[in-house]
């Protein structure tokens, strides 16, 4: 009669991304709602490590059987994951890869379920650079620097405009934020007048760059594109003001994390022998997708 | 100015001062040139804005002078500081309380050097100390612990004079002590500064209440528009004289008048009462005439005003205006009927410090100065003005910021915002706390215009002669209760002093 | 101690009776003047600064696209600005301004409205946001501080709850409020001055305004001059609702998009500006004008910075050292002439 | 025509007319259970409604996860405590701590330094930032709110540069702070408990107490009675700059690793947790004692959401509803006994 008890630790959940992540949990925890209970949180920031450390340590004290998490901080919250190890909870890591020297050092392993993020941002960037020639000038707009898909991504950036020969003129970070990547791309846009586009690191730097673009009045002349493909991108895709994002089907990596999670439960497999990476997809997505 | 030296009492000079002079804006002291003695009381008087308290604080460190030089038993003199002048002896009772409210008496009391080991508050000798520093002033009955804050504005200025009675004081400054104090209090100041003499301590005391000058000083200096016009030996001298040297004017005073004609009751309470501070009060108040509130310090005066002016909710009990019970839940409700509260302390409750005569006067009714919500700069500068001149208030012009007006004139600033909005009942508390006596004259002249116009005002006052010379009627309250009420006519300073300490031989007289 | 003062001007036209007076307008003109130009001379230095170290700087397109980027921070500073004058302190306008926003996108989006009422709808919310913290600060007494935290952590609760945590995409319903107009400079900018404007008149030259000082000065004495203080309060942080509100809808209108998580922080930058400004956190005084220039400055430093591509630590160490240099200056070059 | 007199008054002769004066320190003691008794009882309010909603809430378990939380939050508290009796603000303690923990990091990691010698780097780092925010504040007479906004942007900066801007990891170098004790129970909470009783002894009990708060109360009173408040004023800041340090410290020894980010905005949590403990943000009253009541319930509150898997809406409309009323209900409960 004891269903095991998941808990699902995310980031910000006012970022569509976690929330669409929450939505999938939720929906595949009530389609299999004898098999497992499940308890859903987020922090109110993608930065706030220390809120989401207590977090776990809250769904310790509250006796899970497993533990999925995004961890905010890749090598911070190594310590509590073993702390929740050590106490027979299994852990499955998602979205965001735990850092691996950490791990080793705990000598914990930590199955990741989640996709190649530098992969994903060599995607759109190569898309981009189909519509680029070679000396053009670009601009990439970071998310949060300390995080690990961050950093992947203006890496994935990067290696596609080397390959195109394109010049990448700055790297400077928009939070992850519609805000802050306005400003930004206003300032890249007025330093670099010919600038030809802006590579974000997610959708809501990239909807920040679309406004940013229409207000120096270059709207067509300078090409946007994004990463993960949230609802409010869409319009802009279908017009051309963003050229291109990724998905990463934040949905299925919370289940893929759920059911990795639940199988290892049913099976009894020890965390010790569990696979170390479970790729996700993550496609691109244009005007023309579907 | 010459010192007459004959009228002195003899003995080497303690502190003197040679031609001392303090610019503001403009100079607020000119060549002033004084010595104190051991032993003496020296009177300092003379109008609101004379200079007395800027004297005071530069002889104590607390302002540096423009011009001139002190001596100390001989010794160049020139404090730095308050702290400074204190190490030498030097010390002073500033007319604005410099107290902390969130700390306790005792705290108050020994604040600069408070009983210590390795940093550790000594609280037994502390409270002993304090106890001890109480007692001087006959304060032993007030717990050394109790925030100052829960103290009422008299017994917060009797703290502060404590604080100053030290043993090694040589010189000691009294910036008007009693202008808060009731006679009880005022008597036992008064015994402290005799034994103070006794031990050879220079006292300067200034104060408006020229009849205390007569009681305890031995010389008196007077000082106009920052000169010092008059030093003279205290025996003898009339008050007439001493006012005309302030002024350069006589002064009428109001002593036998005949009582008012009273009109109709316009303002009237029955059974009003609030905790223990105020209890089953009835009063009436009649269009015509002024009536005065007397007692101790604590009696429950300044609460049962602000009970008549909805500053304060009531407990129980009714308030009748023009024949309409009323229940005033705040100021405003009690404004717009058409009454007015001159408050007790000015910093706290009246003023508005940083901001000019000007903004100060024109408070309690903008509407008059306004059209659309919108004010008439011109028309509010002219009315200010006017206020200025009329109260005689001792300023560079309307627009000075009433932080830096003396306190007197920053007293007569409460008053003007009540002359600008008319009201038909003024309650007065303790108005002409720090007054001169010429100004005091120019606010009884519009009081009695005010009373002559068929308004009934109420008039809160420690002073019983000015209560005496104004008023129709006299109201004496002890322990939160009206216990008496005098017609003019029927009392005696006795009377009233002997009501206010509830002495079992008066019998109050029948209505 | 008073230490000596100098002597404030001697102009010439005294007319009342002791020493020199000059005629109060003229007092005020000047040193009202005198004000802006401790700010005027921080902001030159930094246009000056950022013109050396990017070409790009010193054109209109950067004037132009820094007009349009401050109306939403302008506005809200002017509310601030009343709210500071008052002694009090507002920390809730950045979730209010998402919470306008998104209702606004959402009467759009969901609920089909037509756009001036939609738009309506998101100002009569910040309204509304706004005039709670002021009557539940008011109706128990509790400090402003406190409240309108509470607000903050509330309001972007119903951010999240109305966008179902998702940035909303309005389209360009309501972008003609950021559109541009004559010479590049848009409407939302004309509207950011025209606030100001008023706002000043209102503070300077108002009974409200003369009310709002009063209060903020000394609240007994207000109240015992027979000034209801609460209905003010109430009044003051209304507006600054509504006027956050306001930023929403132009924010907006910018990125034809409303997030849930727009304007965090930005209560932090708000008062800043005021601060700048020289507006008192102690309450009674302050400007809006100066106000302005403190919201100039910040959206200098913030634009440059951005231009130069200056690195995350380089512009945090910066933005922290010129709000501080700013106040400094400003603070010293007033006690020179004697108006602090 | 007069009103009738009333009856003499019986009040006997010996009492006298002022206040009647029960016992000071009886009445200190009550008024202070006193008000421990209202933020007691929201507190036992919050535990009771999780505890229904949550079958493992009311488990040793939870508390000891709770007690092992708070040791940062509580160690800046108690510094933020004497910055708003002393009438300041400090809004820099999230950045301090972030690059207290970063410079600690750094010296174990980069420059192989003693893991003792490593966290005094860090501790002495704090304490400078501390007693720069207060130095900078007292030498030219600014508002601390806009002198530690500076900081706040400034020190981050600072730690993003230490960090280059990526979480370093340290390892359980540092862990011991943070490792279970008898318990379960860290020494980093037994610390903190130790750092709130003597901030509780050092306000109400020693000559820099009592200056702390005669400064926040009345600083010109304290001035003319010949107290410096300038050195005061730069040690309380320094001394919060250091618990800041600490907090970084515990903070690190609990993630073992510095991560520059951390902190951000956790200067607003410890002004409520302080504010929520009945102390004036216009100086002058507090209790260390009560602030730690502030701690818990912020602490509960947060962990009991978590534990009941509350949706991030609904957890922040809670938040911002318990931190109003909490002080509500401290506030009333305070009126009506007549301490406020
Ligand atoms: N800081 C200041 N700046 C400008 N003027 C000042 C300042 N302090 C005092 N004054 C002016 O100096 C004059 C003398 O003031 P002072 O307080 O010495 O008068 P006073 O004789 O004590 O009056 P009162 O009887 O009303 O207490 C007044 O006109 C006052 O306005
Ligand atoms: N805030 C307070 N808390 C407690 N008791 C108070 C408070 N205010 C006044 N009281 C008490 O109420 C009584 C009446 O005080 P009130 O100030 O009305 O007297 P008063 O005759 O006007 O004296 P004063 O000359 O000091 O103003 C006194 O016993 C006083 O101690
Ligand atoms: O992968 C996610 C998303 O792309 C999001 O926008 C920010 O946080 C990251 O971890
Ligand atoms: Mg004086
Ligand atoms: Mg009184």
């Amino acid at each position: 009669q004891d269903k095991p008890k998941v808990a699902l630790v995310m980031k910000s959940l006012a970022n569509e991304f976690f929330r669409t992540m929450e939505d999938g949990a939720k929906a595949h925890q009530k389609a299999h709602a004898s098999q497992y209970t499940l308890i859903a949180n987020g922090i109110k920031d993608e930065t706030d490590t220390a809120a989401q450390i207590k977090m776990v340590e809250q769904m310790v004290a509250q006796k899970i059987n497993a533990l999925v998490i995004a961890p905010a901080d890749s090598k911070a919250l190594v310590p509590v994951v073993k702390a929740a190890i050590d106490k027979g909870i299994l852990v499955v890591n998602i979205d965001n890869q735990l850092d691996a020297a950490a791990l080793k050092e705990k000598n914990i392993t930590v199955p990741f379920v989640g996709p190649d993020n530098r992969a994903g941002a060599r995607l759109v960037g190569d898309e981009l650079a189909r519509t680029l020639k070679a000396g053009d000038k670009v601009g990439i707009i970071e998310g949060v620097s300390t995080t690990f898909n961050a950093q992947q991504r203006t890496l994935g950036f990067q290696d596609a405009m080397k390959a195109a020969g394109v010049t990448v003129v700055g790297v400077q970070s928009g939070q992850w934020e519609i805000d802050k990547g306005n400003t930004v791309a206003a300032g890249m846009l007025r330093e670099h007048p010919d600038l030809k586009a802006l590579l974000a690191g997610n959708d809501s730097m990239a909807l920040g760059a679309v406004a940013a673009v229409k207000a120096a009045g270059k709207t067509g002349k300078v090409q946007v594109v994004g990463y993960d493909n949230i609802g409010a991108i869409k319009p802009m895709l279908a017009d051309g003001r963003v050229l291109a994002t990724a998905d990463q089907f934040a949905a299925k990596q919370a289940v893929f994390g759920i059911e990795t999670a639940l199988t290892a439960l049913a099976d009894k497999t020890p965390q010790a022998s569990m696979p170390a990476v479970i790729k996700t997809d993550v496609v691109l997505v244009t005007k023309t997708s579907k | 100015m010459a010192d007459t030296a004959a009228d002195a009492p003899a003995g080497a000079e303690l502190l003197s001062l040679q031609d001392i002079g303090k610019d503001y804006a403009a100079p607020v002291l000119d060549g002033v040139s004084l010595a104190l003695r051991p032993g003496e009381v020296l009177a300092l008087t003379g109008e609101n804005g004379a200079g007395k308290s800027t004297l005071s604080k530069i002889v104590c460190g607390l302002v540096v002078p423009t011009r001139g030089r002190m001596t100390l038993a001989g010794a160049p003199f020139g404090p730095g500081s308050r702290r400074e002048a204190e190490r030498q002896g030097v010390r002073m009772v500033m007319q604005e309380l410099g107290l902390v409210p969130t700390l306790s008496v005792a705290e108050n009391l020994l604040l600069d050097r408070l009983p210590q080991r390795a940093g550790w508050l000594r609280r037994g000798e502390l409270h002993a100390l304090a106890t001890r520093q109480l007692e001087k002033i006959g304060m032993q009955h007030i717990d050394p612990a109790t925030p100052v804050a829960r103290l009422g504005i008299g017994q917060q200025q009797m703290v502060e004079i404590a604080r100053n009675l030290q043993d090694h004081t040589r010189v000691l400054v009294l910036d008007e002590p009693t202008a808060m104090l009731t006679p009880r209090e005022t008597a036992h100041l008064f015994e402290q500064i005799a034994l103070l003499k006794a031990r050879g301590v220079g006292i300067v005391y200034v104060s408006h209440r020229l009849e205390e000058l007569q009681r305890i000083a031995d010389r008196v200096a007077v000082l106009r528009d920052g000169r010092l016009v008059d030093v003279r030996a205290m025996a003898g001298v009339r008050e007439s004289e001493l006012v005309e040297r302030m002024v350069g004017r006589a002064v009428h005073e109001h002593e036998g008048r005949p009582r008012r004609p009273a009109g109709p009751v316009l303002l009237s309470a029955r059974g009003l009462g609030r905790a223990q501070a105020v209890r089953d009060v009835d009063l009436s108040l009649h269009a015509g005439e002024v009536m005065g509130l007397a007692g101790l310090v604590g009696s429950g005066r300044t609460e049962l005003v602000r009970l008549l002016f909805g500053a304060d909710p009531a407990d129980r009990g009714e308030i009748t205006l023009s024949g309409k019970a009323r229940r005033f839940r705040s100021p405003m409700q009690a404004i717009r009927a058409g009454i007015g509260l001159v408050t007790e302390d000015r910093k706290s409750q009246g003023l508005l410090l940083p901001q000019s005569i000007r903004v100060n006067a024109t408070l309690s009714d903008l509407g008059a100065v306004a059209r659309g919500g919108w004010l008439r700069a011109g028309k509010e500068r002219g009315i200010a003005r006017r206020l200025v001149q009329t109260l005689r208030i001792r300023s560079r012009s309307e627009e000075q910021p009433v932080a830096t007006l003396s306190g007197g004139n920053q007293q007569k600033v409460v008053f003007a915002r009540w002359l600008h909005r008319e009201c038909d009942v003024l309650l007065l508390d303790e108005p002409t706390r720090g007054v001169d006596v010429g100004a005091r004259a120019d606010l009884y002249a519009e009081l009695d215009r005010m009373a002559d116009a068929g308004k009934a005002l109420l008039m809160v006052s420690s002073d019983l002669r000015e209560l005496m010379a104004m008023c129709d009627r006299i109201g004496v309250m002890r322990a939160g209760r009206l216990v008496a009420t005098f017609e003019r006519g029927a009392w005696s300073e006795q009377s009233l002093l002997a009501a206010a300490f509830g002495d079992p031989r008066t019998s109050s007289p029948d209505p | 101690m008073t230490s000596p003062v100098s002597t404030p001007s001697q102009a010439p036209d005294a007319t009342p009776p002791a020493a020199s007076a000059p005629a109060a307008a003229s007092i005020n003109l000047r040193s009202q003047l005198g004000t802006y130009i401790g700010l005027a001379l921080v902001l030159c230095g930094m246009v000056a600064l950022f013109s050396s170290l990017s070409d790009y700087f010193l054109t209109v397109e950067t004037f132009v696209t820094i007009a349009n980027e401050i109306p939403a921070l302008a506005v809200m500073a002017v509310g601030m600005t009343f709210v500071l004058i008052i002694a009090g302190i507002d920390l809730s306008v950045g979730s209010v301004l998402a919470l306008s926003a998104a209702v606004t996108a959402a009467a759009i989006v969901q609920w089909k409205l037509a756009v001036p009422l939609a738009a309506a709808l998101g100002l009569a919310t910040g309204l509304l946001c706004g005039a709670i913290t002021g009557a539940v600060a008011v109706a128990w007494r509790l400090p402003t501080f406190i409240v309108s935290l509470g607000m903050l952590e509330a309001v972007r609760g119903g951010a999240y709850l109305v966008t179902e945590s998702r940035t909303q995409y309005v389209g360009d319903a309501i972008a003609g409020l950021a559109a541009p107009w004559v010479g590049g400079i848009s409407a939302a900018f004309v509207l950011a001055l025209a606030i100001v404007a008023v706002g000043q008149l209102l503070l300077t030259r108002t009974v409200f305004g003369r009310y709002v000082v009063g209060i903020g000065t000394n609240e007994e004495a207000m109240r015992l001059a027979g000034v209801d203080p609460r209905p003010i309060r109430v009044i003051v942080f209304a507006a600054t609702g509504l006027l956050a509100g306001l930023a929403g809808l132009m924010q907006a209108a910018r990125l034809e998009a409303a997030d849930p998580n727009s304007g965090v922080g930005i209560e932090l930058q708000v008062i800043a500006a005021v601060v700048i400004g020289g507006t008192s956190l102690m309450g009674g005084r302050g400007s809006v004008v100066n106000t302005f220039f403190g919201v100039l400055i910040i959206a200098v430093l913030e634009a440059g910075l951005a231009q130069v591509g200056a690195s995350e630590p380089s512009k945090r160490i910066i933005t922290g050292a010129v709000i501080v240099a700013a106040v400094i200056i400003d603070t010293l070059r007033q006690r020179r002439a004697g108006t602090a």
